[in-house]
């Protein structure tokens, strides 16, 4: 029998915008700026924070304003950790590892201040902010189509991720700016040779990336059953992988990548469990696996600092 | 038919990537004991072939043949660590030296099959002390030869690019080499600079090692190469001796055609 | 403290030179050899100043303290009971409050065992363990070492199991509130539980399906030690009653849960079960119901819940209350019914610290009561002691949580369970007690949907 | 009155299984350019093999048939603790045992899990041991032969047999010492030799490292081995310090705090490693005793000081990113060699 019904679509595709929307940006500033990002996490839960704050200190119910405020939070977030880390970091040369470490300490400082900034909060009104629930907002529509219904929280999420599709698609590809940030992916050094101010296109890139992926975390509190500081942290592994499949470097295979990690995890899993009696909790465990056969089968040649190429065990095994 | 007088034999070697013909059919000869110039516009494959030769590429046809002695072995396809071990060193266009390692030690660790490199034997000083002395009095002599003594406990990332680049070539000498492939050595060095280092290359020459060297600068080139290859879009454009090559009024073109794009 | 920070704070200054500096220079290696060794001198000169602070400001069983900061309460003799709760990690919500509940347990021991003579003085010392094993190890023995010879937590089974072998040998009583593994059940040892196990509570939720009708139940339950055992046990009882059991475990600890509810859904479907029952924690439970009020196949079945998500905010909201009333949701919890020490004491920690009472609460703060009787009745500050005597002082204490008398196991041995359900209420939505367990039946105190 | 021994000895013994792990992870991570983030995995992968081997072998060498009394259920878990008190031999023996072989199987799993990592860079490195740890995580939880969720309980001490409780533990505390000092001089002597510098060769240019004739792969497998080896090793001290272990105690935070000990106490430097571990060992224990002091606080100090970390990572990172002790010198007799050419010079 297969598990396929309306909800599991639906559930398939929030899953893929969500992961669309955490991913893609984290695959633009890795290419873009060459920094493996932990502190990506913290940009979803920031972008959460903010519309959990504003529900449960002032009351608000606007997700448009929620969005908007965490687009400033989390783009402000990610540029001041380029100001003040990222880039005093590479500009002594610093190896790509240690920037990533610097990320990882970044995510736990940001965490914790997140921790405290609930404890404050909840100091002030009484309410619970390490565990919140759902939140309802009156500005975005339900559909009915038929019989299925459509929850705002999807409408939002859809409009998202197909706003940032087309966003990224028509600044990448007809903007100056967007061109810019391509050639600094391709060839950084090129790049600098050929005049683009690259540290205006990675601040750009760093505003982008926290921008989308906090609102897309504030969208999050309209689908999630509970928002908690760790609820970025608990998916970022699942947002790595997805922007592995993409090599780090396509940010169409990333999107396809969002695709096959989504379709893993909702529908995949079923199957397994109907079929081969699977169980469910294998969830997660599913996504490492398809990462690791993803290293092993298809190595992303030279990407993230790798050997340019396929070491031979063999004369001419592999070009 | 193979002239034993060559060291390195490239036969008819294309690579493509993507359908984009790095290499079309390129086969060049290297004698023993010569020093030999590979020159061509930028994007003409001159770096896809050092790749081919030091084992990065495998080429798509062709072979590529290395004599050492009586000892002929094909090496196309080999990895880049194996095709040290023949005796081939290679050098980088931007000196790719050890940052965090002092000359001396950028020197010491060039020797293939060290003792002290395996892990059970790391362990015991004893098994590898000996041979350390050794290589570090062979690394000295070098050093003192070449006018680095006093660099020698500096790290490499304090050097001068020209210094680099030296240390770069003479850690080839610290191994039984006879083939170096140099990349572009005279890139980003000041004209003196450059011509001294073309003058350690032809005194290493003299001396019997044998030279494959692309380079972007021909008028420095020039003056110390006994044979010159000339690539263009992937393909052999012409070759011969440097006068009879820079005369050629094909690779003129190709220059200019550069020069005008 | 602050000398440490100082110290650490200092280093980040110490010139750049040093990063390009290569071999040459035995000085600035001096230098960092010295700044190492400064900073070692200083927290070794910060421990013994604690361990000197220990020294003039500890507990000194036997003799009168000296007065620190001149109280009134000088000639009493201080006793301290060490406390490992979550206040931070995952299960950080209800640390929160157990933290308040801790806080006013104390008080009121204070209050009672002076009404009845004594001149001593609890005090509690309370550490935050994270959820984390390697703290909750930590902190036992940081206790330990300050002369603590009854720590009340830590909350999981699992860091109860950690700190066993060392509390064993060091003879620190162990007083867990709230872990409930079977495989703690071990006699003899230091580790006591004032919450019954989880086997009993399994046979009522079982008793409670079968009662209301289901005879084919998914278990939907958290894959951890909690949620297996419970599932285990609610496997063996729902069958020996004759139903059937669908076991469906799923990953804790993740942001969300909309793909497992959604996999629970097509389960439900396929194996055409009319009820669900829910073991999890708060976060992930709320969670779960939250998914689970969109999908119209689970609103179809009834649910029956464990203890863990009583009193979560996230079963309050107006989505999760219409779907309770909807699929009648019912849980158990350990509770003794119609306790008027439990109401009072609801009412007290509301008042006082404007919380409500969640999930162990009473349990905690009953080990704090039994703590300090048991430490007065052993008179002497020696683990086996107060061992002994907690025994004892159980056997005579009904608290807010009931009688204590501990099993053979150190672990409670008499366990009432309540059933509670989301009612609504005026301002919205709350949790109600509805019913009790008894003989093998649920008895209903009220009906808690039409 | 503080236990001042008894505050040594716990604190000692901690420091010394994070010293193993500190010490060999930055011999991957801070000399060889092996971005370990799933450090984790092989310190619980050892633990798992070392408490699993033990229960299972102590119940069948003393005459127990493990099919009918299973060491995860509790009727094991009582005769486990009573056997374990009456025979030193096989206490002892079977930590013996257990280390040998969570040292090798930890060290194999190393070296064929450097296989799908080789040929990446080092964010692929960090990320995909970081999930592997996820991955043997959630897999243990499902595992019912290694006690599934419940985990391992009643791992005999290797000096049950001790009556004292100070005695055991300080024996104990030797045991550990012990292998942090063997740790230490087996890192200690691979990093001042030809071998140690050609992983820092590697570390510092790969590509160039392998055009130099260096085998990378072959090398990076090799450092995973002995690194991953230690972590096992390591993990079984754990196993019988807490005497049970479970899932739950092997999570990312564990590879992180090994990272930020090491990054304090500087990369590249072994001693900075113990530096490093000893100061946030300390530093942990010595809040234990501050915080209760301050009652009920707004902000909890455990988030102050979890604050701290991240912050000091990047702080040091930014300022001082050789850590407190910077990265030294290969120490090898060519030193001696270049002394005595430069004094010849000199002279000369």
């Amino acid at each position: 029998m297969l598990p396929l019904d309306q909800n599991t679509i639906i559930n398939f595709l929030f899953y893929s915008f969500f992961y669309l929307l955490f991913a893609v940006p984290l695959t633009l500033s890795y290419r873009t700026t060459r920094v493996l990002n932990f502190a990506h996490a913290n940009f979803i839960t920031y972008g959460a924070y903010v519309a959990v704050f504003l529900n449960g200190l002032l009351g608000n119910q606007s997700l448009l304003l929620s969005c908007l405020l965490a687009f400033l939070v989390s783009g402000t977030l990610a540029v001041a950790s380029h100001i003040f880390v990222f880039k005093p970091l590479s500009d002594r040369g610093a190896s790509m590892s240690l920037i990533m470490i610097a990320s990882m300490g970044l995510w736990i400082m940001y965490n914790y201040v997140l921790y405290m900034l609930a404890d404050i909060a909840h100091a002030l009104s009484g309410v619970n902010f390490v565990s919140y629930g759902r939140i309802l907002y009156n500005d975005v529509p339900e559909i009915m189509i038929g019989s299925l219904r459509l929850s705002g929280g999807f409408i939002a999420v859809s409009v998202a991720a197909v706003g940032m599709v087309v966003f990224l698609s028509f600044f990448l590809n007809k903007t100056l700016l967007g061109k810019a940030m391509r050639a600094v992916a391709d060839n950084p050094v090129l790049a600098e040779i050929s005049g683009i101010p690259r540290n205006k296109v990675i601040t750009v890139t760093w505003v982008i990336t926290g921008g989308i992926v906090g609102i897309a975390g504030a969208i999050w509190t309209s689908f999630s059953g509970t928002v908690t500081p760790t609820t970025g942290d608990a998916m970022i592994l699942q947002v790595f992988t997805v922007a592995f499949i993409g090599g780090l470097v396509s940010l169409v295979k990333t999107g396809i990548g969002a695709f096959v990690i989504a379709l893993i995890e909702n529908v995949g899993i079923s199957f397994l469990n109907a079929w081969f009696g699977v169980p469910t909790s294998f969830r997660t465990f599913l996504t490492f696996v398809t990462l690791l056969v993803i290293l092993i089968a298809f190595p992303p040649l030279g990407a993230a600092g790798g050997l340019p190429f396929r070491y031979r065990r063999k004369r001419g095994e592999a070009r | 038919m193979r002239k034993v007088a060559n060291i390195l034999e490239v036969n008819s070697v294309t690579k493509t990537f993507g359908g984009i013909v790095a290499l079309q059919d390129v086969s060049i000869n290297v004698p023993e004991r010569g020093v030999v110039g590979l020159i061509g516009p930028n994007g003409s494959g001159k770096t896809t072939l050092f790749n081919v030769v030091s084992g990065f590429y495998v080429p798509d046809k062709g072979e590529v043949w290395y004599h050492n002695g009586g000892n002929s072995e094909r090496i196309d396809g080999l990895n880049p660590n194996e095709v040290f071990a023949k005796g081939i060193v290679r050098t980088f266009q931007i000196p790719r030296l050890f940052k965090s390692l002092t000359v001396l030690e950028n020197l010491l660790l060039t020797p293939y099959g060290q003792k002290g490199e395996h892990p059970l034997k790391a362990i015991n000083p004893e098994t590898w002390q000996e041979e350390e002395k050794a290589l570090a009095k062979k690394a000295m002599e070098l050093l003192k030869r070449f006018g680095l003594l006093e660099y020698a406990n500096v790290r490499v990332s304090e050097l001068s690019g020209a210094h680099m680049k030296l240390v770069e070539t003479i850690r080839g000498l610290m191994t039984p080499a006879r083939l170096f492939l140099l990349d572009e050595p005279a890139a980003g060095v000041e004209a003196t600079a450059a011509h001294n280092l073309f003058r350690l290359v032809r005194e290493l020459n003299a001396k019997g090692y044998t030279f494959l060297i692309v380079e972007h600068r021909i008028e420095v080139l020039m003056q110390y190469v006994d044979y010159v290859y000339v690539l263009h879009n992937g393909q052999l454009l012409a070759e011969g001796k440097p006068d009879e090559v820079v005369s050629d009024k094909r690779v003129i073109e190709a220059y200019i055609g550069e020069a005008n794009a | 403290m602050a000398k440490t920070y100082i110290a650490y704070i200092s280093l980040y200054y110490i010139p750049q030179g040093g990063e390009r500096m290569t071999q040459q220079a035995g000085k600035s290696k001096f230098s960092v050899q010295f700044i190492a060794a400064v900073i070692v001198a200083l927290i070794v000169g910060v421990a013994i100043g604690f361990a000197a602070s220990g020294f003039f400001a500890g507990p000194q069983q036997g003799q009168p303290q000296q007065p620190a900061g001149g109280q009134p309460s000088a000639s009493k003799k201080v006793i301290q009971i060490g406390f490992t709760l979550p206040l931070t990690g995952s299960l950080s919500s209800i640390g929160k409050i157990w933290e308040k509940v801790a806080q006013m347990a104390i008080e009121d021991l204070n209050k009672e065992v002076q009404a009845y003579g004594f001149n001593v003085e609890f005090k509690a010392v309370i550490l935050d363990d994270g959820t984390s094993v390697d703290k909750a190890v930590s902190n036992v023995q940081t206790l330990a070492q300050q002369g603590i010879k009854v720590v009340i937590g830590p909350a999981a089974s699992s860091q109860v199991k950690a700190v066993k072998s060392f509390a064993d040998s060091n003879q620190i009583v162990i007083i867990s509130p709230s872990s409930t593994a079977p495989t703690l059940a071990i006699p003899n040892d230091f580790i006591f539980r004032t919450v019954g196990s989880d086997a009993g509570q399994a046979k009522v939720l079982a008793a409670l399906a079968f009662q209301e009708g289901a005879r084919k139940v998914i278990v939907f339950h958290r894959n951890d030690e909690y949620g297996n055992a419970f599932a285990d046990f609610f496997a063996k009882a729902f069958t020996q009653f004759g139903g059937k059991v669908v076991d469906m475990p799923y990953q804790p600890d993740l942001s969300d849960y909309a793909a497992d509810v959604n996999s629970l859904a097509s389960k439900v479907q396929t194996e055409q079960a009319d009820a669900v029952v829910l073991i999890s924690f708060d976060t992930d439970g709320g969670n779960i119901l939250s998914h689970a009020a969109e999908s119209s196949i689970l609103s179809s079945v009834r649910w029956f819940l464990s203890e863990g998500p009583h009193g979560a905010a996230e079963l309050k909201t107006p989505a999760v209350g219409a779907f309770a009333a909807k699929v009648k949701l019912l849980g158990t919890r350990p509770l003794f019914v119609a306790n008027p020490l439990y109401e009072e004491f609801k009412q007290k920690l509301k008042e006082k610290y404007g919380v409500d009472a969640t999930v162990f609460c009473d349990t905690l703060y009953d080990a704090v009561q039994l703590a300090g009787w048991a430490i007065l009745r052993a008179g002497s500050n020696d683990g086996n002691a107060i061992r002994n005597a907690l025994v004892e002082v159980a056997k005579h204490y009904y608290g807010v949580s009931g009688w204590t008398i501990f099993d053979s196991a150190g672990d409670k041995a008499y366990q009432d369970y309540g059933v509670w359900a989301i009612v609504k209420t005026g301002a919205g939505y709350d949790f109600k007690d509805v019913g009790f367990y008894q003989n093998g039946q649920i008895i209903f105190t009220e009906k808690p949907y039409p | 009155m503080i236990d001042v021994v008894g505050f040594l000895i716990s604190w000692l013994t901690f420091l010394g299984i994070y010293g193993i792990l500190a010490v060999s992870l930055n011999f991957e991570s801070g000399t060889s350019g092996v971005t370990n983030f799933g450090k984790v995995f092989f310190y619980g992968l050892g633990a798992y093999i070392g408490a699993a081997l033990t229960v299972y072998l102590f119940l069948l060498l003393s005459g127990v048939d493990t099919s009918k009394v299973s060491p995860f259920d509790i009727e094991g878990i009582v005769l486990l603790g009573e056997l374990a008190t009456k025979n030193p031999i096989l206490d002892i023996g079977l930590l013996v045992a257990s280390l040998v072989l969570a040292f090798l199987v930890a060290g194999i799993v190393g070296y064929l899990l450097s296989y799908p990592i080789i040929r990446v860079g080092p964010a692929f490195v960090g990320f995909t041991l970081l999930s592997t740890g996820e991955l043997f995580r959630i897999f243990v939880q499902h595992y019912e032969p290694l006690g599934g969720s419940k985990g391992i309980m009643s791992i005999p001490h290797p000096f049950a047999w001790v009556p004292n409780p100070t005695l055991r533990a300080l024996l104990y505390l030797f045991i550990v010492l012990g292998l942090l000092a063997l740790t230490y001089f087996v890192f200690r002597r691979l990093y001042n030799s030809p071998l140690g510098r050609t992983l820092r060769a590697v570390r510092d240019d790969e590509i160039a490292a392998l055009c130099l004739g260096k085998h990378v792969p072959r090398l990076k497998a090799m450092v995973l081995f002995i690194g991953s080896g230690f972590a096992g090793m390591a993990g079984v001290l754990l196993a019988f310090y807490y005497s049970s272990i479970n899932p739950d105690i092997f999570v990312p935070a564990v590879t992180f705090n090994v990272w930020a000990m090491i990054i304090l106490g500087g990369m590249g430097n072994l001693e900075g490693s113990l530096l490093g571990a000893a100061i946030f060992t300390l530093f942990d224990r010595l809040l234990a005793f501050v915080t209760p002091q301050l009652g009920i606080t707004i902000i909890s100090p455990d988030y102050i000081r979890g604050f701290l970390v991240g912050f000091l990572i990047v702080a040091v990172l930014l300022f001082r990113p050789q850590g407190i002790l910077k990265e030294g010198k290969i120490e090898t007799p060519a030193w001696k060699v270049y002394e005595e050419e430069v004094k010849g010079e000199k002279s000369g």
